[in-house]
């Protein structure tokens, strides 16, 4: 528990609050710990837009490649055969596999994708064995180190927006 | 074509010179009851054919043994096919059939095209005769009071009572039509001094030849040329469906039929119910039975140049004036008066020896309504001691059976030969079992001057012997039946045979053609004794009946047939049931509705049958087909796949149908008046495969623009020497946006079917079913529209009223270009091939239904079940070259590929290419209208590719853009306008 | 400007509740002993589905020959269960996906159980095409796999090929979408759970889940996504599956208005039954305050549009028969009003023409039992719907030598008593089992009217 | 954090190998699919070698199988054909060969006594007459039709499908006789056939095979 500073909140409005005021005030914000998505949090602890749109759109891309490519191929090439008189390569016929296997490879390789990012598990580390941030406290930790200010000033921020400091 | 495949028949001739045919390394049949009854593997076993799969105890794969031949006799290779000639004796007609032989055992037959009698076509009573030999209830040996005997004990006790006794036995049999057993029954009637013989056939033709026998001096049935008449009238002849030899009149009507030719012949036909040729009269007048006997009284009158007041008489009797010498009067009515005036208005019109021959006479039926009446009165008045029965069930088909069963069950003896259980085998005290025609020895002289052989196709099941042998055991003699029938005509070879070849070379071709051709007697007919009889007919109060045969059932001779008993009948496409076919008026009268049970009063007999809406009917007539509730038709009761609703074909112990023989009258006439009709209040099911019987739309879904469906396609023969097109529907071009990427390049091939020429007989569908393996599915099953069929004849009525037109169509798989079919199938499993054919693949078949739903032809079958194979000995009939299709699968016409592959192999084997009639179809063989053709459309020169630019060709559907290769020719009718029908120009 | 706007709404949860009281609430659902109520639902679905177990085993047992079907009519039952039942599953996505990207608050709490609704339906319907094969143990070969047999694949050209793809889609992305949807309420389950072995369980479904909110961050971004993904694909599976009928050469099935007409009544139907569950869950599981009758008031509503675009297919489909001069199209559609499955056809336009139009008013639409009725007579109609276009379709098309008549027989009978017994055993586990209300998404609609919520 | 980069680009090559060893492993031992009988050598019996008939003394194999030209099967000869040789040898060891050269008595084989026994005591004694079950190695299921004629008179040589015999002692199957197995055949050009583009495809068609 020494690199971190723990407090803890018990509405959204004042962890957007107090994280704005911390985070204005040159700490480091490691994280917060919420029972939802609050809203607003991501720009108040400025986070990045995700990725995750760009990778489900290159999953989509390659979902319709393959598919058209494939039916192509064991249609036309592979062994054609002649099915009710239908062109070889019949690519209205071919378009609605090739639409859901566009939306199956984008689906699954996003999320396939958001698991990848933490190695298929979510939680990074525990940071203390009390706080549960599932029921109804918001949490916020605050890296130790490389702040321009005492942490003490961290503290009293979280005091001012109604939180508290979780102890060790 | 016909000497490519006269190479294949090989007579047992050559390597069979002993009655059954033991001279190779197989032990005779019969040794297999010794172990379990006929399974498969015995039966593979000891006729010694290649390749029985046996399942011996496995450790990773089922092990699968081949067993070859000891000794393999030279003609025989497993797995090829053999033909042998041989004559059917399925009924009296006698066609000449071409029996085919797959490792040992019979599959197929088909007809013999160069027969002049059958000429290639061949009933369906004919085709599914050869399921009855593998009849797992057959007779297969001697029974004495109905318990297993020898031939030993039997023919002791036999030729006792014979030698002993005081009074007459009489030796009953059916037209005896085989010289030799002529020759052998008048052996046993010179050692036997009682023995007297009576010939009956069960469906009378008496009066015929009794009027023959009044005109003429000499009993006998003429041939009559069909090809030859230009006007054809039929007083209540059934000649294309039922009457004499409706095989040969068909294929000799057809002939005068040709389209191209300047002129058809004009058929006009006089009935009270619907027959097959009613359905394809050109003319049908509709009268109830007492009107057709005075109508023929006045047709007669007219012919002579008196007076007649009948507008329909004297109509028709300046067409046949006009048609002098090339008329034909024919008229099925079993009533001496009646066949007098037939004989009269011929003989007056001058037919004789043009359209009727008197010299090569028919022999097909001989049998005497009077000798049957001396014989019963005879047995009733204990003037009889014994009777021996073969090949005739009077028990069944007498109209005082029943009485007649009782006594012979007084008689001391009483022989029945037969080799399945019927009526009249269960009175009589000895049963000796008779052979089945493919397994025995015979000769037939169905017409003077023409002999038939029947061959057997292989060894006996059981320890059965025909009646031929049995006298001859009788006679004290032994020996085997081949033998005696050679020796017969080696005795009379050089009288009868103008010929300068050697009797072999004569016995040899007999026995390799099937038929040769014999010096006729001379029949020495006396000079035309006119013979005018009086006829004072009545106007009947109530209502008249008719009992009819079908085409398949006949008289009930096949009724424990399952084939037959499931060919939908041609008319009414009922299956399993016979019924009482009522006019609308008496529907209408009575209150009756399809499937209200009555009870029909006769005098002191009634009947409760189903009633069926008979579009057709005089409106004053009822009709019955004989031939049902046959004993042992109890057996289907067990027909059919079981499951939790399914409902037996027929009770437990209740034949199918009802036996109407007792309201035959009695002199054999069958037609007579009803006392009463009485509705029972009870309802049954009728199972029929079509239940829509019009082409117009019912009424309150009937759009506006299409009050009725241009599927059949009409046109009279006038308008069609005008113009070849006439009739047909004009549809709208259909385009495509799409390239072709499919060229037919090698073979493409395609079906036309004349509906013009089709009678409806339906031999098609039974050639098929017997060809492809289909499956027999019972009533319940059809109840529930689940027939297997792969072509079905559809029937459809056009008219209102009697006046109804009638036209057949057959439907099978259309093998669309662009079918629709097969783009719906997830996996592949029904696809076209590069000659055009839709393939339908079973083993790929995960069963969707999908292809059946998209069909507009509803063509395809499922299977619902796995359809009883149970019954290993019917197994054997199946064609070891089709798949027989598991459950689940869905399957429809092949366009019988077997015979594609078959007919490409040998082609290859030669080197050459398939020439344009090498491959004939199963239906296309079978068919005695010749109305179906097969061939390549890709070859200009075939009869196809002529037929499709003839002017009648069109396809059903055509506008759907699914490019059928199977199209229909416009029904031509040979009458003057056609009013009932405006043409549809769309 | 917030305020001005939210005063004047009902707040999306009654009852003024607190964080910690929804998790309570939702997650003492799971906790509790259940009612009686709950059990006599529960033993009432698994013998229906008991009895629908026998049905198919006998039926695969046995032949296919055990339906009712013949010859000319191949589909009836099976494929209108199939098509019945992917429409209840359109729901679900709609109301998670759709009015997610609408963003829709009132969503959050029906979200998660219609969500299941959709997968257990589509669990539903897609054992329906599976057992009406005649081979059903084949099934897998309508999948393109490498094999032995040259290799032979499958045909893409078929409607049925474009189902499997359709469906299993479907299937596989509505299932990670609930799933993904939990994770946070599995967590919340888990860090509450007192017995052990519920802690292990949904610790290993929560994924380690503990709050972050830099996984939250990205969570929203999946969820989105996934959402956006549903959208287009709802509405393709129900396309697809119209294509069953649409691409066909059958009158009455071969109609260009099929996926519109299709996805239209699979909302509406889809729509009545997640109704009808809401209110039964409701009911038996005391959360009134969560699904409110606001909630059920605008479903209705829903109800209201779909219904009426599913009535101008009706018509559109009488005039576009008319309009062709396509005498067999037209024949079809008379036969349908007027031939032997006229009463089939009524039944369907009585439920489904005449129903909605009772929710217009507001005071049945505020009407809990009656909103509850009427829900249940639009899936009747629904189900007919199916059953008319397949089998009056079927039943007398071009031939008239062809024509039949269809009858279920008790198998196919017990078979959809069955799927119900299946569905409704997969929905009542579910909410016994699982957090039936989105925790999470709930409590960030909680201080919707503003802040507070203290 | 390189090093885990490399961890697990290791676990992903691993994975890789394991997955492509266990196909090589399944491909080249003796588990096989459902249905492929490859291998299959099971005891005939009567030890007949056709290493010795076909291979050393050079028979034709149209000369026992001689249906294979104008039938579905090539058949199993008769032991009639057997006996057109064995009539006259009744043994192979040189042994006997001296013994009958020198016309003390010869014994019989006991294998080719098998044919004699099989005959039976006398020529119309059915009872004791009891032809050879043969152990049928080629097995095709029922729903294939494949018929010898057409492969024969195209001019396909019979070690193409049934390997070569004439180097075995008991005869074993070598192809696992799948439908792609035929396909690469029937996919091919052949010079016997007429090489047209149609005729190839023709014999791709699923009913030259099914039906």
């Amino acid at each position: 528990m020494e690199k971190y500073l723990v407090g803890e909140f018990d509405n959204e409005y004042d962890l957007k609050d107090a994280v704005s005021a911390i985070r204005n005030d040159g700490f480091i914000i490691e994280d917060a710990y919420t029972p939802y998505g609050v809203h607003g949090l991501d720009n108040a602890m400025g986070l990045k837009p995700s990725r995750l749109a760009k990778v489900c759109f290159g999953f989509a891309t390659l979902g319709l490649t393959v598919a058209l490519w494939l039916q192509y191929l064991l249609s036309a090439v592979d062994w054609p055969i002649n099915i009710g008189g239908r062109p070889w390569n019949s690519v209205p016929a071919f378009m609605p596999i090739a639409f859901e296997v566009t939306i199956l490879f984008a689906g699954l390789g996003t999320v396939f994708s958001f698991f990848l990012w933490r190695k298929f598990k979510i939680a990074k580390r525990n940071y203390h064995p009390s706080f549960i941030a599932t029921d109804n406290k918001f949490f916020v930790v605050i890296y130790k180190g490389e702040q321009r200010k005492p942490m003490s000033s961290a503290i009293e921020i979280i005091h001012q927006f109604h939180g508290k400091k979780v102890e060790a | 074509m016909s000497d490519k495949i006269k190479n294949y028949y090989t007579s047992f001739e050559d390597s069979c010179s002993s009655d059954d045919c033991s001279c190779t390394d197989l032990p005779p049949v019969a040794e297999v009851e010794k172990t379990s009854g006929f399974t498969r593997r015995s039966f593979l076993k000891t006729a010694g054919f290649s390749f029985g799969a046996l399942f011996v105890a496995c450790t990773q794969a089922p092990v699968k043994k081949a067993i070859p031949f000891l000794i393999q006799p030279e003609e025989i290779l497993p797995g090829k096919a053999i033909w042998y000639a041989s004559t059917s004796n399925a009924c009296e007609a006698g066609c000449a059939v071409h029996v085919k032989n797959r490792d040992g055992r019979p599959i197929k037959l088909e007809g013999n095209p160069e027969h002049p009698l059958n000429q290639g076509g061949l009933c369906s009573q004919c085709q599914a005769s050869l399921i009855e030999l593998y009849d797992s209830k057959r007779i297969l040996h001697p029974l004495l009071n109905g318990e297993k005997s020898d031939w030993q004990t039997v023919d002791n006790k036999i030729i006792e009572k014979l030698k002993n006794s005081d009074k007459e036995i009489v030796l009953l049999t059916n037209t005896v039509s085989s010289p030799s057993s002529e020759n052998i029954i008048g052996k046993f009637k010179r050692k036997y001094k009682n023995i007297s013989h009576v010939q009956m056939d069960e469906y009378s033709y008496s009066a015929i030849l009794d009027a023959h026998e009044k005109n003429y001096g000499k009993r006998f049935i003429p041939k009559y040329q069909f090809d030859k008449a230009d006007l054809i009238v039929s007083i209540d002849a059934d000649f294309l469906g039922t009457w004499i030899s409706p095989i040969q009149f068909t294929k000799d009507f057809q002939k005068n039929r040709k389209l191209d030719s300047k002129n058809i012949s004009k058929l006009i036909h006089i009935e009270s119910h619907m027959s097959l040729t009613g359905a394809k009269a050109d003319e049908r007048i509709v009268l109830s039975p007492s009107e057709i006997i005075k109508f023929t009284k006045e047709l007669d009158k007219g012919i002579q140049g008196e007076l007649t007041e009948n507008k329909y008489a004297s109509k028709i009797a300046n067409l046949l004036k006009h048609n002098k010498g090339k008329s034909l009067v024919v008229s099925g009515i079993n009533d001496v008066r009646v066949q007098l005036l037939v004989n009269r208005i011929n003989k007056k019109l001058g037919n004789i020896n043009k359209t009727l021959n008197h010299k090569e006479v028919s022999k097909q039926y001989a049998g005497s309504d009077k000798d049957v009446k001396v014989f019963i009165e005879k047995i009733n008045n204990g003037k009889i001691e014994g009777v021996i029965i073969a090949g005739v069930n009077p028990v069944y088909s007498l109209p005082n059976g029943k009485e007649l069963s009782k006594k012979i069950k007084l008689l001391k003896l009483s022989v029945s030969i037969t080799d399945n259980h019927n009526e009249t085998s269960e009175c009589c005290k000895i049963v000796a079992p008779d052979r089945h025609y493919l397994e025995s020895w015979n000769d037939n002289e169905i017409v003077l001057g023409l002999l038939s052989m029947t061959q057997p196709v292989l060894q006996p099941f059981g320890k059965n012997r025909s009646l031929r042998m049995s006298i001859n055991s009788w006679l004290g003699k032994s020996g085997n039946e081949r033998d005696l029938i050679r020796n017969y005509w080696r005795g009379i070879f050089t009288s009868k045979v103008k010929t300068t070849q050697t009797f072999t070379r004569f016995w040899n071709n007999l026995v390799h053609d099937g038929f040769v051709k014999i010096k006729p007697i001379s029949l020495k007919l006396n000079a035309f004794n006119d013979n005018r009889p009086q006829i004072n007919i009545n106007k009947p109060k109530g209502l008249e009946y008719i009992l009819y045969r079908t085409p398949q059932l006949a008289f009930g001779q096949h009724a424990e047939n399952p084939w037959l008993q499931e060919l939908p009948d041609p008319i009414t496409k009922i299956t399993w049931d016979n019924y009482v076919s009522i006019s609308p008026e008496i529907s209408k009268k009575y209150k009756l509705e399809k499937g209200d049970v009555i009870k029909i009063k006769s005098g002191n007999n009634t009947v409760q049958l189903p009633v069926f809406l008979q579009p057709g009917q005089q409106k004053n007539t009822i009709s019955i087909a004989l031939g049902y509730g046959r004993q042992g038709t109890e057996r289907f009761h067990e027909i059919g796949p079981n499951w939790l609703e399914k409902k037996p074909t027929v009770e437990k112990g209740i034949p199918v149908g009802k036996s109407v023989s007792h309201f035959i009258s009695e002199n054999i006439n069958f037609t007579g008046n009803i006392t009463s009709i009485i509705k029972t209040g009870k309802t049954w099911n009728l199972a029929m495969t079509q239940t829509f019987d019009s082409l117009i739309n019912p009424i309150n879904t009937s759009p506006a623009i299409m009050p009725k469906r241009p599927f059949v396609q009409e046109t009279t023969f006038k308008s069609y020497k005008k113009d070849p097109t006439s009739g047909k529907h004009h549809g709208h071009p259909v385009t495509t946006m799409w390239k072709d990427d499919h060229k037919y390049k090698g073979h493409h091939w395609g079906m036309a079917l004349d509906i013009s020429a089709c009678t409806g007989c339906s031999s098609c569908v039974v050639s098929c079913q017997v060809e492809n393996n289909v499956p027999v599915v019972g009533k319940d099953e059809v109840l529930r529209k689940r027939d297997m069929h792969w072509l079905r004849l559809d029937r459809y009525y056009s008219g209102k009223g009697e006046n109804v037109d009638v036209s057949f169509q057959a439907m099978m798989c259309q093998h669309c270009d662009n079918a629709p079919c097969e783009p719906v199938c997830p996996v592949l499993a029904t696809v076209h091939s590069t000659e055009g054919l839709n393939e339908q693949i079973y083993n790929r078949c995960v069963g969707t239904r999908f292809c059946a739903n998209n069909c507009p032809y509803k063509v395809r079958r499922f299977n619902w079940f796995e359809y009883a194979r149970e019954d290993v000995m019917e197994n054997m009939v199946l064609n070891p070259d089709v798949t027989v299709r598991s459950r689940g699968v869905m399957e429809k016409c092949s366009m019988c590929i077997q015979r594609i592959q078959e007919a490409r192999f040998e082609a290859k084997k030669n080197g050459k290419s398939i020439q344009d009639g090498d491959i004939q179809l199963a239906c296309q063989q079978s068919c005695p209208a010749d109305a179906i053709v097969f061939g390549d459309l890709n070859d200009p020169k075939s009869k196809i590719s002529k037929l499709v630019n003839s002017g009648r060709h069109y396809k059903v559907l055509e506008e759907l853009n699914v490019r059928p290769t199977v199209g229909y020719l416009t029904q031509v009718r040979n009458r003057e306008e056609d009013s009932n029908k405006g043409n549809h120009h769309g | 400007m917030d305020n001005v706007v939210n005063s004047i709404r009902d707040p999306q949860i009654f009852g003024n509740k607190s964080l910690t009281d929804v998790t309570e609430d939702v997650c003492n659902v799971m906790d509790r002993k259940p009612k009686k109520l709950w059990w006599i639902g529960i033993i009432l679905s698994l013998s229906a589905l008991l009895l629908g177990i026998v049905a198919v085993s006998y039926q695969i047992a046995t032949g296919i020959g055990v339906w009712g079907l013949n010859k000319t009519v191949g589909w009836a039952f099976d494929i209108t269960n199939f098509v019945f039942w992917v429409g209840i599953g359109h729901a679900g996505t709609l109301i998670s996906a759709i009015l997610f990207l609408f963003r829709q608050k009132w969503r959050t709490s029906i979200n998660r159980s219609a969500e299941a609704m959709t997968i257990f339906a589509v669990i539903c319907a897609g054992i329906f095409p599976i057992i009406h094969m005649g081979r059903p143990w084949f099934g897998f070969w309508a999948l393109p796999y490498p094999n032995f047999r040259g290799p032979l694949w499958v045909n893409f050209r078929s409607p049925l090929a474009w189902d499997v793809f359709a469906i299993s889609t479907y299937l596989i992305i509505s299932a990670t979408f609930w799933y993904i949807g939990m994770i946070p309420d599995f967590a919340t389950v888990r860090d509450r759970a007192k017995n052990k072995m519920k802690k292990f369980i949904f610790g290993i479904l929560s994924v380690g889940w503990n709050g972050s909110f830099k996984v939250w961050h990205r969570y929203e971004a999946l969820y989105g996504i996934l959402a956006g993904l549903a959208t287009p694909l709802v509405v393709s599976v129900h396309t697809v599956v119209s294509f069953d009928f649409a691409t066909s050469a059958i009158p009455g099935w071969h109609t260009t208005t099929f996926p519109p007409y299709f996805v239209a009544g699979a909302v509406f139907s889809g729509f009545a039954m997640v109704l009808s569950l809401m209110i039964i869950a409701r009911k038996t599981l005391g959360l009134e305050e969560y699904i409110t009758i606001n909630h059920i008031e605008n479903m209705t509503k829903v109800i209201i549009v779909t219904g009426g675009i599913v009535t101008l297919s009706y018509a559109t489909e009488f005039f576009i028969a008319w309009y062709s001069g396509n005498g067999y199209e037209q024949f079809v559609f008379l036969n349908r009003a007027l031939g032997p499955f006229s009463w089939a056809y009524w039944i369907m336009v009585g439920c489904n023409l005449i129903t909605p139009q009772f929710f217009w008013f507001r005071k049945i639409r505020r009407n809990v039992l009656l909103v509850f009725i009427l829900t249940i007579f639009v899936n009747i109609g629904m189900w007919f719907e199916r059953f008319v276009i397949i089998v009056t379709s079927l039943h007398r098309d071009f031939l008239p030598s062809a024509w039949s008549t269809y009858s279920p027989t008790l198998v196919e009978i017990s078979t959809l008593i069955g799927s119900f017994g299946l569905f409704f055993t997969l929905f009542l586990l579910f909410i016994k089992f699982f957090p039936m209300i989105a925790i999470g998404e709930v409590k960030s609609v909680l201080n919707y009217r503003g802040r507070g919520g203290k | 954090m390189k090093d885990k980069l490399i961890n697990n680009q290791l676990k992903l090559i691993t994975t890789f190998v394991v997955i492509v060893g266990i196909g090589i492993i399944i491909k080249n031992s003796n588990i096989h699919f459902p249905g492929n009988f490859e291998g299959y050598e099971p005891k005939q019996p009567i030890a007949f070698s056709h290493q010795l008939h076909a291979g050393e003394m050079t028979i034709p194999c149209m000369y026992c199988h001689f249906g294979a030209e104008d039938s579905k099967h090539a058949g199993i000869p008769p032991a009639n054909v057997c006996m057109n040789c064995h009539e006259f040898v009744n043994n192979n060891t040189n042994e006997n060969k001296i013994a009958e050269k020198l016309g003390r008595k010869v014994e019989v084989s006991p294998e080719i006594n098998k044919i004699y026994e099989s005959f039976g005591t006398s020529e119309k004694n059915y009872e004791d007459k009891s032809p050879t079950e043969w152990v049928k190695i080629h097995n095709l299921p029922d729903f294939v039709f494949f018929s010898h004629k057409p492969h024969i008179n195209a001019g396909i040589d019979c070690e193409k499908c049934h390997g070569d015999v004439a180097s075995m002692t008991r005869v074993k199957q070598v192809n696992d006789l799948s439908m792609g197995w035929c396909l690469d055949c029937h996919r091919q050009d052949h010079e016997s056939l007429n090489n047209t583009k149609e005729r190839k495809s023709q014999l791709q068609d699923c009913a030259t095979c099914h039906y």
